[in-house]
């Protein structure tokens, strides 16, 4: 008799355990978007930037506009 | 997702009752024989799980959607949890009837190396570092020959067992006979309430994947919000 | 093809050393396994050919992990990809030369195994080199792939013997079984069952032929 | 909504080649509206690209514009997600059909580093097959300048020899296309000046090249076109006739600036 109760017991134990450790899961994934979220920083864009060899004479770099708001 | 919870635990209760009060005592093993209701329904929601792995493996690499990628991973998983438990279930009710943890009867032994099939798919998806979709490629891979090679495994053990030259000491008994009708029906519950689990399971991890999915698209575009229009 | 199966022993040829790791490492796993087992003569003939049939394969799995490694270094796999070679002579190509490797080491070793196990060889030799022919095909096959699979793995030589022994046990059943019939000799309880094992091995090495090379043209398809 | 792409003008062919070419500008390579998609990052946009017979094209464009995606695609290593490539007027399995013909050096050496730069030649040269492969290995040492080093071991070799060697093994089966991504980097001044002896003699006898670099002065040494890649669509591309090195970066900055 003992075994059925402990074959049960495993039974409800690993599936909790399994729920358990997927909920862990997601609050680690919530998270990681947090921080990424925290350190999203506009890329700058001119032409030294790109790494080009040419110097570029110095008016002509554009003024940096905002970056794209996402919807 | 909710209405699916709901219908499991229903589902469960009601089996838990059909086991514990309509199932009735088996002559020749007694109580013992009471394992046999999640045992066997156990057992077949992990080769269910290695058949979603399957088919979501090939449809993976036919047309490279992520939602296949996704289910096969949440296939593998949850077929892992099963196939522990199948283990555990099998030893367990092995030690009620014959006093033996394990015996290396054909089925046990075979769910065994399901499980480290399994648990190799998770490890390969876990351990590479290449670009994701390479990943998801190869893990996509390994899933076929893996479900394809269960079936040979399965043979080769039965052909170790059976060609075995010393008489076998422990027959594990065949599972399947000698069951009555209240048997049947209580069986039959209980898989409807597995296998409700299995998709259960399966339906919430993959909904995780998503998620990871897209915190994983988060790393490729850090600083620029031009998420593809 | 050829010229992909020359290029790998040359590679292999550069640097000798590595190719005797494997061999030592079967041999030790192999007399690692008496001192444990301590068997009687009478067991040995029963436990000899599992013990050696264990050795090979695990020895096999390291000689795996390095068939991908010079096409790693310099990305040399995008030229290969570049020239007007298909996919699966690619890919037999290098099961092959995986192949010879593990048979080299299988030639070396096997005769220092039966000795070890005072077993005899000679008698059995023609089909010993059948079944081990069956079982090294199969395996370098299966293990070329997931050697491939598993390149861009951390703890790569781990995850190969894991994802490929699995796999490969049929082979593993089939090749002990066979010698074992073979060793028990024609007058022996099974030796009929012995012509099963080796279509097991054959059934198996043609799956896993055709499969490996679909599965690999798969994941080397950008 | 992305900013809509310049309107791209019908790409002109370009100054007569040194010696006017025998064949007509027969487009060898088409790229037609070529897309590709990592996931969600959106590598290449509706690209559409003609390498044709004797031209070259040199594509300019900032890290991460998708230069080496697109030269990877158009070699036939990775599948286009939208468009497709059309060779020698066919979209039938271009990708096999282009292996042949294709010459492609990209950023690593693709070179075998235990093994001496003859044993990789003439590995290559056998792999592609059409015998003489000791003879053609030799051939493209000596015309690089690795006679000497025809022995030595790739990993002993500096980052110009390894170049170079990547540079003659994807000359080795004389290609029709050549796609080299970023080639200059790494040699020294003969290196590149063998470099460009080695393109325009192929340019002159009716080989299509594409080429990505970061520097102005390469598409005016060869009188190539200019394309100009940015946040994954072609911005601009036309002939550089006429154009000096400073108009070449100022049309780059504002082609790339309106790309943001």
């Amino acid at each position: 008799m003992s075994f059925v109760l402990a074959a049960y017991a495993v039974l409800w134990l690993v599936i909790f355990g399994y729920l358990v450790w997927l909920a862990a899961r997601v609050r680690s994934l919530r998270e990681e978007t947090r921080s990424l979220a925290a350190d999203a920083t506009p890329w700058p864009r001119s032409a030294e930037a790109d790494g080009l060899s040419l110097p570029l004479p110095q008016e002509q770099a554009h003024p940096l506009e905002p970056p794209i708001r996402r919807r | 997702m909710i209405p699916l919870v709901i219908a499991t635990a229903a589902a469960f209760l009601v089996a838990l009752g059909a086991i514990a009060l309509y199932a009735p005592l088996e002559a020749v093993q007694g109580v013992a024989q009471k394992i046999f209701y999640i045992h066997v329904p156990l057992a077949w929601c992990a080769f269910v799980a290695v058949g979603v792995l399957l088919v979501s493996s090939l449809r993976f690499l036919r047309r490279s959607e992520p939602r296949h990628d996704r289910l096969a991973r949440a296939a593998a998983e949850v077929g892992i949890v099963f196939a522990t438990l199948v283990l555990v279930t099998g030893s367990l009710w092995g030690k009620a009837v014959w006093g033996t943890w394990w015996t290396w009867d054909g089925r046990l032994t075979s769910t065994l190396v399901l499980w480290f099939l399994l648990a190799g798919y998770v490890l390969l998806r876990s351990l590479s570092e290449g670009p994701p979709a390479r990943t998801a490629r190869a893990a996509a891979v390994l899933g076929v020959i893996a479900a394809v090679d269960i079936p040979i495994i399965h043979l080769s053990v039965q052909w170790w067992r059976t060609l075995h030259p010393d008489p076998v000491v422990l027959r594990a008994g065949d599972i399947g006979g000698g069951l009555t009708p209240r048997m049947l029906t209580t069986l039959s519950i209980s898989l409807a309430a597995f296998s409700l689990l299995l998709v259960t399971l399966i339906a919430l991890r993959r909904r995780i994947a998503e998620a990871e999915d897209e915190v994983e698209a988060l790393w490729h575009l850090p600083g620029r919000g031009d998420l593809a229009a | 093809m050829l010229a992909l199966i020359a290029k790998d022993l040359l590679l292999e040829w550069r640097h000798k050393e590595q190719l005797a790791a494997p061999a030592v490492f079967a041999l030790l796993a192999a007399t690692l396994f008496v001192f444990a087992v301590d068997p009687t003569p009478a067991e040995l003939t029963r436990l000899g050919p599992g013990a050696l049939w264990v050795s090979f394969l695990f020895a096999g799995t390291l000689g795996l992990g390095k068939v991908f490694a010079p096409e790693e270094r310099d990305d040399a796999l995008t030229a290969l990809l570049l020239a007007p070679v298909d996919r699966t002579a690619l890919f037999l190509a290098k099961a092959a030369s995986a192949a010879l490797f593990m048979g080299f080491m299988e030639a070396l070793m096997t005769p220092v195994f039966f000795a070890l196990f005072d077993l005899p060889l000679l008698p059995i030799l023609g089909r010993f080199v059948l079944v081990a022919g069956l079982a090294t095909a199969g395996f370098s096959l299966l293990g070329t792939l997931l050697g491939f699979l598993t390149s861009r793995a951390s703890a790569r030589e781990l995850l190969l013997p894991i994802l490929a022994l699995p796999l490969t046990l049929p082979l593993l059943i089939a090749a002990a079984k066979a010698t074992r019939i073979l060793l028990e000799g024609p007058a022996g309880p099974r030796f009929a069952d012995l012509h099963l094992w080796l279509t097991l091995m054959l059934a198996f090495d043609v799956v896993f032929g055709v499969l490996c090379c679909w599965g690999f043209e798969r994941v080397v398809e950008e | 909504m992305a900013h809509a792409p310049a309107p791209v003008p019908p790409l002109r062919p370009a100054a007569p080649a040194p010696s006017p070419a025998a064949t007509a500008h027969v487009a060898l390579l088409e790229l037609e509206r070529v897309g590709k998609a990592f996931g969600r990052r959106v590598a290449l946009r509706d690209v559409s690209l003609v390498l044709r017979r004797g031209c070259g094209i040199a594509l300019l464009g900032p890290n991460g514009a998708g230069k080496t995606t697109l030269l990877r695609v158009a070699a036939g290593l990775m599948a286009p997600t939208s468009g497709r490539l059309v060779v020698d007027g066919s979209p039938r399995a271009a990708a096999v059909r282009l292996r042949r013909k294709v010459g492609y050096v990209g950023h690593q050496g693709l070179l075998y580093d235990t093994l001496t730069a003859r044993q990789n030649l003439a590995f290559f040269a056998r792999l592609y097959g059409a015998g003489g492969a000791e003879r053609r290995s030799r051939e493209m040492l000596r015309r690089f300048g690795l006679e000497r080093h025809a022995e030595r071991r790739v990993a002993s070799f500096s980052r110009g020899m390894r170049q170079r060697l990547a540079l003659a093994r994807a000359l080795l089966h004389a290609p029709d296309i050549l796609l080299l991504d970023e080639p200059y980097t790494g040699l020294d001044a003969e290196g590149a000046q063998l470099l460009n002896r080695e393109l325009a003699g192929l340019l002159e006898n009716g080989a299509a090249l594409l080429l990505a670099t970061h520097r102005f002065e390469v598409p005016l040494a060869l009188a190539a076109d200019v394309a100009v890649l940015a946040g994954g669509e072609l911005r601009h591309a036309g002939p550089t006739t006429g154009m000096g090195a400073h108009d070449l970066a100022s049309l780059y900055d504002r082609v790339v600036a309106c790309s943001r």
